[in-house]
């Protein structure tokens, strides 16, 4: 912390007093897009294959889910993801499977495919039926998978930015090496859980990263009129925390930025990461989306991360056109049977509805 | 009498008073550019400018406890919250800040503030996005809790609670927003907080339901019309405080009691309405006051579950047919 | 039978279990080196080292989430609030997610959490440190409520509370904190959550009161003891589940029954618990359930006020002459 | 924001790929003690007495208030705010009184004999009695003067944060060109409510001027153990707030900062002001202050604010001994009029427990 002595006017019409300053530097990683080939971050062609394959199929399971709920097979909220899927992808490639962990909030069906839950399960939940990966109970805001370490899915915004820290803390005392991701939204920087939890998570060295997914927009609010500093990965200065600005169109530039900040976190370093996205769908189905404008969100259309991918494996020679059209014919094929399946899947059944309230399997619940 | 919604009902009621007295303003998120997230404020941003109706970031424990601060100093704030169930975040403001404050100054410092939004229930949302909060903020003195089931009652009681002096918590639902019914063209049209409404007579048993759970007391009641027996039905509107004497009144009358609300039942208004019931009724009770409330679970997500959890009509008419005896 | 400070029992119950099970900690402010604001965890941080006693800085609302997420990551959190008043800024983490992730994660991630610390008036303190918080707790399936009177249950059921595998609200308090009791030695000892406990047996009416209003139950029945009448005195112990059985039992020996309960009555447990007795032994009862609670304010400082306010052992005993017709 | 492209080496052993930094350079300002005289300030002789007199007034006040808990004439918890004197001191002669208003914590007795409210009616209060400044209501934590725009003594941590926010936006939006100042411990900086309401007042540009009085602990945690970053001052970079950081123990240091800040509010920029002081005693009564060391208090005794002015009056000769021993036994003789006042005055009746509660006259509270 540099002191500089200086001399100047007060602002209030005083008296010339002299005051010193304190000058500090900052400094943060950019992760822009198109910086990163995949051979840089050592990709094989199958791993970029099954990336491209992974953002397909968030993609048209949320294409198919909007048309569901047209046909009233999906009730309450529906949340879509659909522009974001570099994020997800492009992150969840930076963790160890079976050993680290991901949560995140409502906007979840994207994080879930790409932790590996399976297109029944998920389309069975959103029909709110007993083969739903959350048993019917939860809906597409509560996607929740223990065995994919997906710890849901959340509703409350700001709300499971507590929870992560402590997942965090549960994996380093018991020393198994494992981190937590957190994914938030940018309209949930502003909820006080944000503030508390940074700071802890940095007193008590958790590993954990906290990533914003800035999609521009909370509800019908954009970042500027929500956020009085509006470069969010700057929140981070409050916490002593390393943060890092990301383009979340292109999944390399994420998986990158992802695997430096997954790497300090697993040497005890929380930290935090603005990643830059879009989302081209309303903020939930009923979301005619009038804060913005048609041009707008026709040339986010053209950063689209899944183009762009594709464009990059074509340029490149990785795989054929025709090769990624097969691709394209299972990832639709998987989704439809998807949709069979949570069509065939029972109803919960109404004794269901004191299950799972308690471990505690005769609780004396009030019948009136 | 106007055909409105309950939503413009509400609208109507803040645009009469914000006409009325500068010193009102709208405040919440997406109430102003979005017109409201289920558009009760519609056209308020374009009437009264950003001055007047403020979006806010998603911080409800920091918009709510500014509402407080502006009306500490002198202003009367609306303060929407986009349901109650994200107003958890700001329990402290209104339970520490709201219902404590005047009291802890030795009366120097009031709150004429009103803290509205949709309550309880909107279907297949889960268990965080329906949770009924009547009687969590009825059980702190300081505060005033209206939970309102109609648009003309809405407006009536919407405008009087914003010239309250006191702080109001003010219930509507998701559910009822789109729902039309007559509303009173009375020049200033105030409902007086406090006072229950008797909406339909009968001596064959009293049922009190506010909010949604009114229109399932109503619909219970025609169902025991057509067995021939006339239900007393009560809409208490105001539950903080409770018009206890049109429901002693009532009860004494038909002897037998079914409360509706569809909160979850332990230490609910219908505990306490109960309680009340019995203490000053005694004599006059021939059945034990029943309650029909939601099940003793979080809210479910699969349709078939959440029909369940609510308190349905019939639930209410079986109820009613039992304290009756009659089953 | 040792005798221990209701403190020490606490710290009892929490050191056995955290030497009989690693996935144990304790976290909460100035519990770690402060030896806790009330000395309940002294020498633990001593015992433990900071890796499992665990100071935080004043942000409940994020290490309640903390705790919570550790939970659902596999360990046992034993999270610490100052005082219940001060977890209303963390009251969200508790019912929203400590109360409805369970269910909504369709049984998948489990909350084996405790939150402890003193509720309820604890003097001049003034309005915002002296509420009661069982019933708005209470009132949200998915938590289990546990509120103590005494050492022995103190011990009993903490540790039953710390095995169990769901969230348990746990309430004590700061005035009984010094109080020394008998505290079974026996190995293991813990008390089945759920079941109440008949502290006296007697058939002239039934006194009902948990935490310091125990006490006052207590104290009542003497008085009537000296006016020739045998006062059943139940401390429920566990708010939810609540032990029904026992106090219908009761009631339909002693056919009336008096509540104490130190909390704002409006929607109180007292107020439940009156629903439930009408309901469930309404042929039985010779009187209308009376209930003795705080008044209906907010709580003053004054020395004067304050005594006032809260229920007193005379305030009992009236009320139990009353439900007997003797007054 | 300056990008900076540069190649480095990735923290995990990722292969050596190029990211770029993002460099910004953060100024605050600095007033350390000793720099600003009074005539700096523009401040007369009468004003230096009238400051001193008002700091030794709070230090006498709360001594004496020591010893009528020690009496048990006082219930409750009792805060002292001894140490702390410069800052209430030097904050409010910065205010237009009648005009701008203050809101502080529990801490508050300080703040409050600050603003002009009396021993009296300050005594009266901690007595619990009828003519204290919140009618018996309030107690220590909870002083209030309508009058004075002494907007609390406030008891739960962070509470007052966003009521501060409120008091300032009343008077935006009447634009009546007041200013609030609220002050707030170092402890307080750690609850969700500073972080949203910091975002709602930038945002909103209201006239508000927030002070951190970090004493260095809260309870018995020292600063470093509950901030992950101990500037304080530096937290207002999330909000795009100017921030300042100030030596508490030199009254003059305070009061031109607060000058400065103010002016910047009451032209619409809310900021940010970390005031650095010690607290001589426990947090409460009850505290033995077993976490600090003997020297570690002493040393800091040495600084005190009061001492300091005093060695400065009579260093450049503007009073003489004389005059402040006059002053001091007028001081003395204030306090023990207050206890008297307090002593005589009635407790309140039962029937005023409902009294304050609603402005309606008539509430039906239950009685059963
Ligand atoms: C505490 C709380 N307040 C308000 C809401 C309503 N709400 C749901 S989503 C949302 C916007 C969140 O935006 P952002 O965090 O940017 O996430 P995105 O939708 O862009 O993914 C709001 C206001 C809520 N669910 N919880
Ligand atoms: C929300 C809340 N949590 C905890 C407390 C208990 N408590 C009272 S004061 C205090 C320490 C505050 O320290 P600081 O903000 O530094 O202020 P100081 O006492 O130093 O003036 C704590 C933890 C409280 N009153 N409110
Ligand atoms: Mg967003
Ligand atoms: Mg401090």
């Amino acid at each position: 912390m540099a002191v500089t002595k200086k001399r100047a006017v007060a602002t209030n019409g005083l008296p010339d007093i002299s005051y010193e300053t304190i000058e500090t530097q900052l400094t943060f990683r950019h992760y822009p897009g198109d910086r990163f080939t995949h051979s840089d971050l050592g990709l094989s062609v199958a791993d970029v294959r099954d990336m491209y394959r992974n953002m397909l199929l968030q993609r048209r399971f949320e294409e198919r889910s909007a048309q569901m709920y047209g046909r009233q097979k999906i009730g309450g909220f529906l949340h879509l993801y659909i522009g974001q899927e570099a994020i997800s992808t492009g992150s969840v490639y930076a963790l160890k499977p079976g050993l680290d962990s991901v949560i995140t909030a409502y906007r979840d069906h994207g994080i879930a495919l790409a932790v590996g839950m399976s297109s029944n399960e998920c389309m069975a939940e959103l029909f709110g039926r007993v083969d739903g990966c959350s048993n019917g109970k939860g809906g597409s805001m509560h996607f929740f998978s223990k065995e994919k370490r997906m710890f849901g899915g959340h509703g409350i915004v700001g709300a499971h930015i507590p929870l992560a820290s402590g997942i965090a803390f549960a994996h380093k005392y018991r020393e198994d090496q494992g981190v937590c991701i957190c994914y938030i939204g940018d309209g949930a920087v502003w909820q006080g859980s944000f503030h508390e939890t940074l700071n802890l998570a940095s007193l008590y060295k958790l590993p954990v990263v906290y990533v914003i997914e800035n999609n521009e927009y909370a509800m019908g609010t954009a970042v500027d009129r929500a956020a009085a500093e509006t470069d969010l990965f700057k929140q981070g200065v409050s916490y002593a925390m390393p943060g890092s600005l990301v383009d979340g169109m292109d999944v390399f530039s994420v998986c990158q930025s992802m695997r430096d900040h997954v790497a300090l976190a697993r040497e005890g370093q929380p930290s935090l990461v603005e990643i830059r996205t879009y989302r081209y769908r309303g903020h939930s189905m009923s979301d005619p989306g009038k804060y913005r404008t048609k041009d707008e969100l026709e040339q986010k259309k053209n950063e689209d991360p899944i183009l762009r991918l594709k464009s990059y494996i074509l340029e490149n020679n990785l795989i054929t056109v025709e090769a990624l059209d097969v691709l394209d014919v299972e990832v639709k094929a998987e989704v439809s049977a998807s949709v069979t399946f949570a069509d065939e899947s029972p109803m919960p059944p109404p004794e269901a509805i004191y299950e799972d309230v308690y471990t505690q399997k005769d609780f004396p619940f009030l019948t009136h | 009498m106007a055909e409105l919604q309950l939503r413009e009902a509400i609208r109507a009621a803040m645009v009469e008073e914000m006409d009325r007295d500068e010193d009102i303003f709208l405040m919440g998120e997406e109430v102003a550019e979005y017109n409201g997230a289920y558009k009760v404020s519609e056209g308020m941003r374009e009437r009264y400018g950003e001055r007047r109706v403020i979006d806010t970031p998603i911080s409800e424990n920091g918009f709510a406890g500014l509402g407080l601060g502006a009306a500490m100093n002198g202003l009367r704030p609306i303060i929407e919250f986009m349901t109650w169930n994200f107003a958890f975040v700001a329990i402290d403001q209104i339970i520490n800040n709201a219902a404590k404050i005047r009291y802890m100054s030795g009366g120097q410092f009031s709150f004429p503030i009103v803290f509205r939004g949709p309550n309880g229930a909107a279907g297949q949302l889960a268990a965080t996005h329906n949770t009924s909060v009547e009687a969590l903020y009825s059980c702190f003195p300081g505060l005033k809790v209206i939970s309102i089931s109609n648009p003309d009652d809405a407006k009536g009681l919407l405008k009087s609670a914003i010239r309250d002096d006191d702080p109001v918590v003010f219930l509507e639902s998701e559910f009822m927003y789109g729902m039309r019914g007559e509303v009173s063209e009375a020049e200033d049209y105030t409902i007086p907080i406090g006072k229950a409404r008797i909406a339909r007579e009968g001596d064959a048993v009293t049922i009190i339901g506010h909010n949604k759970s009114y229109w399932r007391a109503l619909e219970a009641a025609d169902m025991l019309a057509k067995d021939g027996y006339a239900a007393e039905v009560i809409d208490p509107r105001t539950i903080r405080p409770f018009d206890w004497d049109t429901v002693i009144h009532s009860v004494k009358k038909t002897n037998r009691c079914v409360i509706v609300d569809e909160s979850n039942p332990f230490a609910s208004v219908a505990s306490e309405v109960a309680f009340q019931i019995q203490a000053r009724a005694f004599d006059d009770l021939d059945a034990p006051v029943h309650r029909v409330t939601a099940k003793d679970t979080p809210a479910p997500y699969a349709k078939s579950l959440i029909e369940y959890y609510m308190p349905s009509a019939e639930d209410v008419y079986h109820a009613c047919r039992q304290v009756m005896y009659l089953n």
